[in-house]
């Protein structure tokens, strides 16, 4: 099934990375996600779009592991994913932001960016504690890729504040930070346009095309500000109350009668 | 007769039990109010019962600071108080005492994390027990408001009779266990059937939903520490007449933790059950394993069971399970 | 007899200089960058093989002896190696101002024949694409920061690291090419090429070759004994010859150190961790910080503030005695130490002086408030006077004669004389070689004997001996009845005023002098606020009677200061008026870089003067302006003309009479 | 105010990252270390070293290991007391059953134990959060005071119940046993102290710290990003057991000589160490000591002033105590959750802006 697509803008869109193939999640009696199937290709940036309570951010937590669904097989890089913890899911590579931020507040920018890359830090404990050989090499090694998501992402001058005292548009980008510097295989984004202005909505776009441009990074998002996301996104998958009711590209999926209908109905939230 | 030897300590174990859920209760109450973990019950307990035996007997509070200080010898007032009058006064200052708090303690606290509001309460537990010794001194007191005590013929005579084996129970015991038994039938109608416990439920559930409603956080509070000053005060009474009015009275409260571990933070019944559970628990643990370990397995029995417990239970026997979100 | 020994030394161009430095400070710093965090260095060694590594590449794409690189960019050390590099390839490179438009760069471009082009980023690769066909010389960019340049069609395109890399490869193939043109190189070649900002007319190319440069670069490193130890802070435009001289020709002379910021938005905590013990800033820059020294000490505590203005007192009186090492008593020397653990000594390490050894404005006047305190905070503070034609040095003050009044004595190797018409002409070294295609403008300003007109006029104090500059000399009038009318001279010591913005005076073949003046919204507005006074908009307050008569006061002050002066005593203001509205460059009453055009306001403003004159005492007024979005609009107004108090002079007759 | 930062750059990530950034702050502790190592040893006395100095550096020891679980790790402890015990009781145990070796080794050993039993205590934090675990680790406490207790060989079937060391020299100094110098004393538990602070100090800038302070934080998160629960949490009980474990063995061998668990390890050294860090700041080093410093010197002080200066009775001196202590928690939880490390970095920060308040 392997397949390489080029995009207008020049990005190659290579083989399916993720397979999600009936996924079926319950909490207690609710059914949170009926058979849902649609695949993640290299590359792309893919976006899961529906109306809230559609299962949105469910989804996007049964790919990172962070929910087990009951039916339903998770394929990644063509390996079937058994049931995992959260942080063994990352460190496949795969990570993520949060709708409602999760930054560690009593870090500094520069630490919570760090925590993105502690997967590539192994360096045994009394090797850190005597601060000498490896610990303190690594400690270099990792510094310098984080400065370099730092001044791509433009936040040099907060790199020593503490992420309590950041306004809510920044502490989104230093937890895009965060997640780049762990260099997933998949970035998953719930919400990262959510309660931004016009302004910074804007940032944000050119933060992730940027990203998805320079770094070739994999990207899954969760949006339900239409217009963002079929101006940023590749394919699109529609669900409303749990289910799938569209899969394409953001014009197929404009035009599908029943996405229409569904948004319709939440036109204005 | 092993069985009988046995049913005796479960008999013991069972009205332990019962003080254990009193005081366990005092927790629940001001948990579910107010989220506060309040460690300082126990030395409440304890301050109470000096409270009471310093009324009763006419003792100069302060004494022995105003003798430091000014070189002079109060010691007492020379007249004795009756037993109601001075528990009433006890419960009273109790209530002042919670207001107190409440004003100066929990109002600049609201909104901490739990963790640190549990640590704050431990400030005041070690306040309250130096400003219960500087009080009232730190002798070891005898605590009598009249309640029976000594073995009780009847029930030994009694079980005598009908197993040919006479149990050995204290009076006091029996006093203490009904007297509990009662309190928390009370405490528990009072949170289920009367306005201000379901607008203490109503806090517990909600804190804004419960503001919106237009329920005085303030009064709940204060009601609520009341409520656990008065509990304090009969188990006070119960253990100090019991053991005599002393530090280690402070430890009941210890005592009562794992308690709530066992029954959860939350639920009322589980105070109870918990209670018993752990009371009958140690007594026989104790009577079977303790002499093979050199005995006192009291001390801790209660927190490993507990633990044990825990971890196969994270939120106790009654408490709601957690569903995690992000 | 100096360029004689440079010569003989063999140190006839940048290069030679590189190839010195790289074996006599080898391992001392040359360049650092802020960059992720930290200050990435570059030893004199380590820039010397970074830059032959450039030189190669370019070779390899391709560069011949006599193109021109066009550099635009922040200041950054690839790009002063991509000019070095430019000069060993026997290329001349021409730094351009990135702030410049598309209109302007295609100027330039086309006119200087540029076939390659080293550019910051995307934005001004975008620029430079932009231009296209009308610059058709253009045949390469380079662009040093590889963000976002990924999508761009490589064919005439590469990334800086990228040439180097080539470069690399290639030193077996063409290092030996590359070692001749380095040893061609010669004094009188072309060093850089630099276009002045012209506030009239097309900009014009200034040429200076090696022995402009480098002499320049030896004599003004040893009048202040700079060192290989000196710290630069490179954050002046490239394209501006100040830059190139301290980071290039003093630097490579000296061998010292050049930092260059982050980026704009850093400066100020860059310059801070720095330190620097050299340092170059326009009086814009001093004023600034010394206005934010003020606001913030505003909202200090009591105690503090009153710790301040007594130590500041102590500083006005005794620091630049001790900076110019004048006998101080004891006592105060004392004093003065306290101050500095509590007072100077902060201040100096918050504003990033605590290490300055030389430091120098100029460019316009500064205040000589703002200059003495600098001065009495112990930071030796000097003016220099300059034009891009002369590699900028004209004259310099030495330490221990500094006044803000005055620009100081010759520099060393710098010859001056003053025209009649009170011009100033200089003739040095460091006289740029011609305007670049243009021998008219060239023999205008230059003439045979290599005598350059400043265009401005000034005169020498007899007991000084120091240089005082009046005004731009086609700004020197006549009034009425003969006495000297210079206007800008009026207007700066209005201007020293924090209250005052910008100030504007006439008198030009009349018999009495008169001036525009516009209050600075901030410093007014403060003073405002501190004593609550509302208003409603700029007019209101610019309006307001407290305003006009604080004003009325600076103006009276400078009056009398002008008075002093037998030569200009005649331009004392006797009346004026405050503008209603800001001068404004989006209305053409000012240059882009905020000089009025006297000659635009005393058109458009005919009727304001003629009331200045006719001795009304208000008139109304409309006035067109444009806001932000480019809309024009209409502003009416009725403005009060004051008379202020002028001051007799002794020596009224004598200058009258000359 | 005396802040010189202007020209204090840095050039790599190791600089950038040191302890001390700030060339002031760097020479200041250098002076520190000079003191206290090459003067204080020379002028201390007996009254100083036992009554201030050694217990502050063997609390400040104990602090620092609780910081480390519940200021970085978030995970709180109240058995602290219990597991100080355990070291307490493994270095008697070493020191009697091997005489030849030095006791320094014991020392640690007796920490690496110490660590070990902590992490079987940390085992529930896997699933209980909050003070559920607080609690829980009540039984650390309780249990471990009762085993020492009730199982003689702990205790060598001592006639009392006690634990008494031995003398045990290094280079010919005693530095346990009565024969000990107030110097040796000192100088044993500084040594302890600032190589235990500096490590501390390596761990919690490291990956390790980062991942406490993470699932201190935010432990949800911390796992989404990669964060294994399980080696985080038990790392920091086992390296703050360490610390604590360390401290309890020079509480007994050089500082007590002589302990019985019940009283020399209850309850209230779990809370005494508790009160220390909040007091002193909650995820903080200098917090660690500063708490310390401040509820050893408290006693002193009222000691000296109440009992010398008045001639009160003692136990009423200490209930006074008792309530000054409580009250400064309340007072400190709700004015300054952060401590004194919180209120110095405030002042640093003045002196560093000085003149300006901003």
């Amino acid at each position: 099934m392997t397949q390489t697509t080029i995009t207008p803008d020049g990005r190659q869109i290579g083989d399916v990375l993720m397979d999600l193939r009936n996924i079926t999640l319950r909490f207690g009696g609710v059914t949170a996600i009926k058979d849902i199937s649609f695949d993640i290709r290299e590359g792309e940036i893919r976006a899961i779009i529906g109306p809230n309570g559609a299962g949105k951010s469910s989804m996007l937590n049964v790919i990172s592991g962070f929910y087990v669904p009951q039916e339903g097989e998770i394929w990644f890089k063509g390996y079937r994913r058994g049931p995992m913890k959260p942080y063994e899911v990352a460190r496949l590579g795969i990570a993520r932001t949060f709708q409602n931020i999760a930054l560690f507040d009593g870090m500094s920018v520069l630490d919570n960016i760090m925590t993105g890359r502690l997967n590539m830090m192994k360096a045994p404990i009394w090797s850190q504690a005597l601060w000498w050989g490896r610990a303190e090499r690594e400690e270099v090694e990792n510094r310098e890729q984080v400065e370099k998501i730092i001044d791509f992402l433009e936040i040099q001058n907060i790199r020593k504040t503490p992420v309590g005292r950041l306004p809510y548009g920044l502490k989104k980008r230093v937890e895009l930070a965060r997640a780049l510097a762990a260099e997933p295989k998949i970035l998953l984004l719930d919400e990262p346009m959510a309660g931004m202005n016009v302004e910074e909505k804007e940032d944000m776009c050119r933060f992730i095309l940027d990203v998805n441009d320079e770094f070739g990074t994999t990207i899954a998002l969760i949006e339900h500000d239409m217009g963002v996301v079929m101006d940023l996104s590749d394919r699109v998958v529609v669900m409303d109350y749990g289910r799938k009711i569209g899969d394409g590209t953001p014009d197929e999926v404009r035009n599908n009668p029943e996405v229409i209908s569904a948004y319709l109905g939440v036109a204005h939230e | 007769m092993e069985f009988l030897y046995a049913s005796e300590v479960l008999l013991n174990g069972l009205m332990a039990g019962v003080m254990y859920s009193l005081v366990a209760l005092g927790f629940v109450l001001i948990y579910k109010a107010s989220g506060i973990f309040n460690y300082a019950q126990g030395v409440m307990a304890l301050f109470a019962a000096m409270t009471l035996v310093g009324i009763m007997e006419g003792r100069v509070p302060f004494a022995h600071l105003i003798n430091a200080a000014f070189g002079v010898h109060l010691s007492s007032f020379g007249w004795t108080v009756p037993g109601l009058l001075a528990i009433l006064l006890t419960a009273l200052i109790m209530v002042g005492l919670a207001i107190a708090i409440e004003k100066l303690v929990l109002k600049h606290l609201v909104g901490q994390e739990p963790i640190i509001l549990f640590m704050a309460t431990i400030g005041l537990a070690w306040f309250l027990e130096g400003l219960g010794d500087v009080m009232w001194g730190a002798d070891v007191k005898v605590l009598d408001v009249g309640l029976p005590q000594g073995i009780s013929e009847t029930v030994e005579t009694m079980t005598d009779g009908l197993f040919g084996y006479g149990f050995f129970i204290d009076r006091l015991d029996i006093w203490a266990t009904v007297i509990a038994a009662v309190l928390v039938a009370a405490l528990v109608g009072f949170s289920q059937y009367t306005k201000q416990g379901r607008a203490m439920r109503a806090v517990a559930d909600d804190h804004q939903a419960a503001l919106s409603v237009g329920i005085s956080l303030q009064f709940i509070w204060i009601m609520v520490w009341s409520i656990a000053g008065f509990v304090a005060l009969v188990a006070g009474i119960m253990w100090g007449t019991k053991s005599g009015v002393q530090f280690s009275l402070s430890l009941i409260a210890l005592k009562a933790l794992p308690v709530l571990m066992l029954g959860g933070f939350t639920s009322i019944p589980g105070a109870i059950v918990g209670g018993l559970i752990i009371g009958m628990g140690e007594k026989l643990f104790e009577y079977f394993v303790g002499p093979a370990v050199g005995g006192a397995t009291e001390n801790w029995f209660a927190y490993v069971l507990a633990l044990l417990f825990l971890v196969f239970r994270p939120q106790g026997l009654f408490g709601e399970r957690i569903i995690e979100r992000v | 007899m100096q360029n004689a020994e440079a010569a003989q030394a063999g140190l006839q161009s940048i290069p030679a200089l590189l190839a010195r430095n790289a074996e006599r400070f080898g391992d001392r710093p040359a360049y650092r960058e802020k960059e992720f965090g930290i200050w990435q260095s570059w030893t004199w060694a380590e820039a010397a093989t970074e830059i032959r590594d450039l030189a190669l590449g370019f070779l390899v794409l391709g560069l011949n002896r006599g193109d021109h690189v066009a550099i635009i960019g922040r200041n950054r050390p690839a790009h002063y190696w991509a000019m070095v590099a430019a000069q060993m390839c026997g290329a001349v490179p021409v730094p351009l101002y990135q702030d410049a438009v598309a209109e302007e760069m295609a100027y330039v471009l086309d006119h200087c024949g540029a076939r390659f082009v080293v550019c910051g980023d995307q934005e001004q690769v975008d620029k430079v694409l932009e231009v296209g066909d009308r610059a058709p010389s253009v045949q390469h960019l380079v662009y040093t920061d590889k963000r976002g340049m990924r999508k761009y069609d490589h064919a005439r395109m590469n990334a800086l690291a990228d040439v180097q890399a080539e470069g690399r490869a290639a030193q077996q193939r063409l290092g030996h090419e590359l070692d001749e043109r380095i040893a061609e190189l010669g004094y009188d070649d072309t060093c850089v090429m630099l276009y002045t900002s012209g506030t009239t007319g097309k900009p014009k190319g200034v040429v200076l070759s090696n022995r402009n440069i480098i002499e320049t670069g030896k004599n003004t490193a040893s009048f202040d004994q700079l060192t290989a130890r000196e710290e630069v802070l490179a954050y002046l435009p490239m394209a501006w010859v100040g830059d190139f001289i301290f980071s290039v020709g003093q630097a490579y002379w000296a061998g010292f150190t050049v930092n260059c910021p982050e980026g704009a938005h850093t400066m100020m905590t860059d310059l801070r961790e720095i330190g620097p013990t050299y340092f170059f800033a326009p009086p814009r820059v001093f004023e600034g910080q010394l206005t934010s020294v003020m606001i913030r000490m505003e909202d200090a505590s009591r105690i503090k503030r009153r710790l301040f203005k007594h130590y500041m007192e102590i500083a006005r009186r005794i620091g630049p005695a001790l900076l110019d090492g004048k006998p101080v008593g004891a006592l105060d020397r004392l004093r003065y130490m306290l101050g500095n653990l509590l007072v100077y000594g902060p201040l100096k390490n918050t504003l990033g002086y605590s290490r300055i050894r030389v430091g120098y404005t100029a460019g316009e006047a500064i205040g000589p408030e703002i200059f003495d305190f600098y001065r009495s905070l112990g930071i030796n503070l000097k003016q220099l006077y300059g034009q891009t034609e002369a590699s900028v040095f004209i004259t310099q003050q030495p330490d221990g004669q500094v006044r803000s009044d005055t620009v100081g004595v010759p520099s060393p190797g710098v010859e001056l004389k003053i025209a009649e018409n009170g011009e100033v002409f200089y003739r040095s070294p460091g006289t740029f070689v011609e305007y670049y295609n243009n021998p008219d403008s060239t023999a205008s300003t230059k003439d045979a004997e290599g005598w350059v007109a400043t265009g401005d006029a000034g005169f020498f104090e007899e007991e000084s001996g120091h240089l005082r500059i009046i005004d731009r000399a086609k700004d020197v009038g006549r009034m009425a009845d003969g006495r000297m009318f210079a206007p800008k001279y009026v207007e700066n010591k209005l201007k020293f005023y924090p209250n005052i913005l910008e100030a504007v005076v006439f008198g030009a073949g009349r018999d009495m002098c008169t001036a525009f003046v516009n209050i600075d919204l901030t410093a007014v507005g403060n003073w405002a606020e501190r004593n609550n006074i509302a208003y409603a908009s700029y007019q209101e307050l610019a309006g307001h009677p407290q305003v006009y008569a604080t004003i009325k006061e600076h103006v009276e002050a400078v009056n009398e200061s002008v008075a002093q002066d037998p030569m200009l005593s005649g331009c004392q203001i006797s009346r004026f008026l405050v503008l209603h509205k800001e001068l404004d460059p989006d209305d053409g009453e000012m240059t882009r870089t905020r000089k009025v055009r006297r000659n635009i306001i005393a058109e458009k403003y005919a009727d304001l003067i003629e009331a200045l004159y006719d001795g009304r005492d208000t008139v109304s007024t409309r006035t067109e302006v444009t806001y932000e979005d480019g809309r024009k609009g209409e502003i009416r107004a009725t403005l009060k003309i004051e008379d202020a108090r002028t001051f007799p002079t002794r020596t009224m007759q004598k200058v009258a009479a000359e | 105010m005396f802040y010189r930062e202007a020209g204090d750059f840095k050039t790599s990530y190791r600089d950038d990252g040191q302890t001390f950034p700030i060339k002031l702050d760097r020479w200041g502790y250098y002076a520190i270390l000079a003191v206290a190592f090459l003067v204080v040893p020379l002028v201390i006395d007996s009254y100083w070293a036992n009554a201030v100095l050694v217990p502050f550096l063997i609390y400040a020891i104990a602090a620092l290991g609780l910081n480390i679980l519940t200021g970085y790790a978030g995970q709180v402890s109240l058995g602290t007391g219990g597991f100080m015990a355990v070291g307490a009781y493994a270095v008697y145990k070493l020191m009697v059953a091997f005489p030849g070796v030095p006791i320094v080794v014991h020392i640690i050993l007796a920490g690496a134990i110490t660590a070990v039993v902590g992490m079987l205590f940390g085992l529930p934090s896997l699933r209980i959060k909050g003070f559920y675990l607080a609690v829980a680790t009540l039984a650390a406490q309780f249990f471990l005071v009762w085993l020492f207790n009730k199982v003689p060989w702990f205790y060598n079937y001592s006639a009392s119940g006690q634990i008494n060391a031995p003398e045990r020299t290094i280079l010919g100094w005693a530095v346990t046993g009565p024969a000990t110098s107030a110097s040796a004393k000192y100088l044993i538990c500084l040594c302890f102290a600032v190589g235990l602070a500096w490590m501390a100090r390596n761990l919690t800038r490291g990956s390790v710290g980062r991942k406490w302070m993470a699932i201190r934080d935010m432990d949800i998160a911390a796992e989404i990003i990669g964060v294994n629960p399980l080696t985080a949490k038990l790392s920091a009980f086992a390296v703050s057991s360490f610390f604590v474990g360390i401290a309890g063995a020079l509480l007994f061998s050089v500082y007590l000589g002589a302990a019985e668990a019940s009283e020399a390890f209850g309850i209230n050294k779990s809370f005494l160490v508790l009160f220390m860090i909040i007091i002193g700041g909650l995820g903080s080093i200098f917090g660690s000591f500063a708490g310390a410093a401040f509820l050893v010197l408290l006693p002193v002080l009222l000691k000296n002033v109440l009992v010398a200066q008045f001639g009160w009775p003692t136990d009423l001196a200490a209930h006074i105590e008792l309530m000054i202590v409580g009250a400064l928690i309340v007072f400190f939880l709700i004015v300054e959750p952060h401590g004194l490390a919180r209120l110095w970095a405030l002042t640093k920060e003045k002196l560093r802006l000085w003149p300006f308040p901003h």
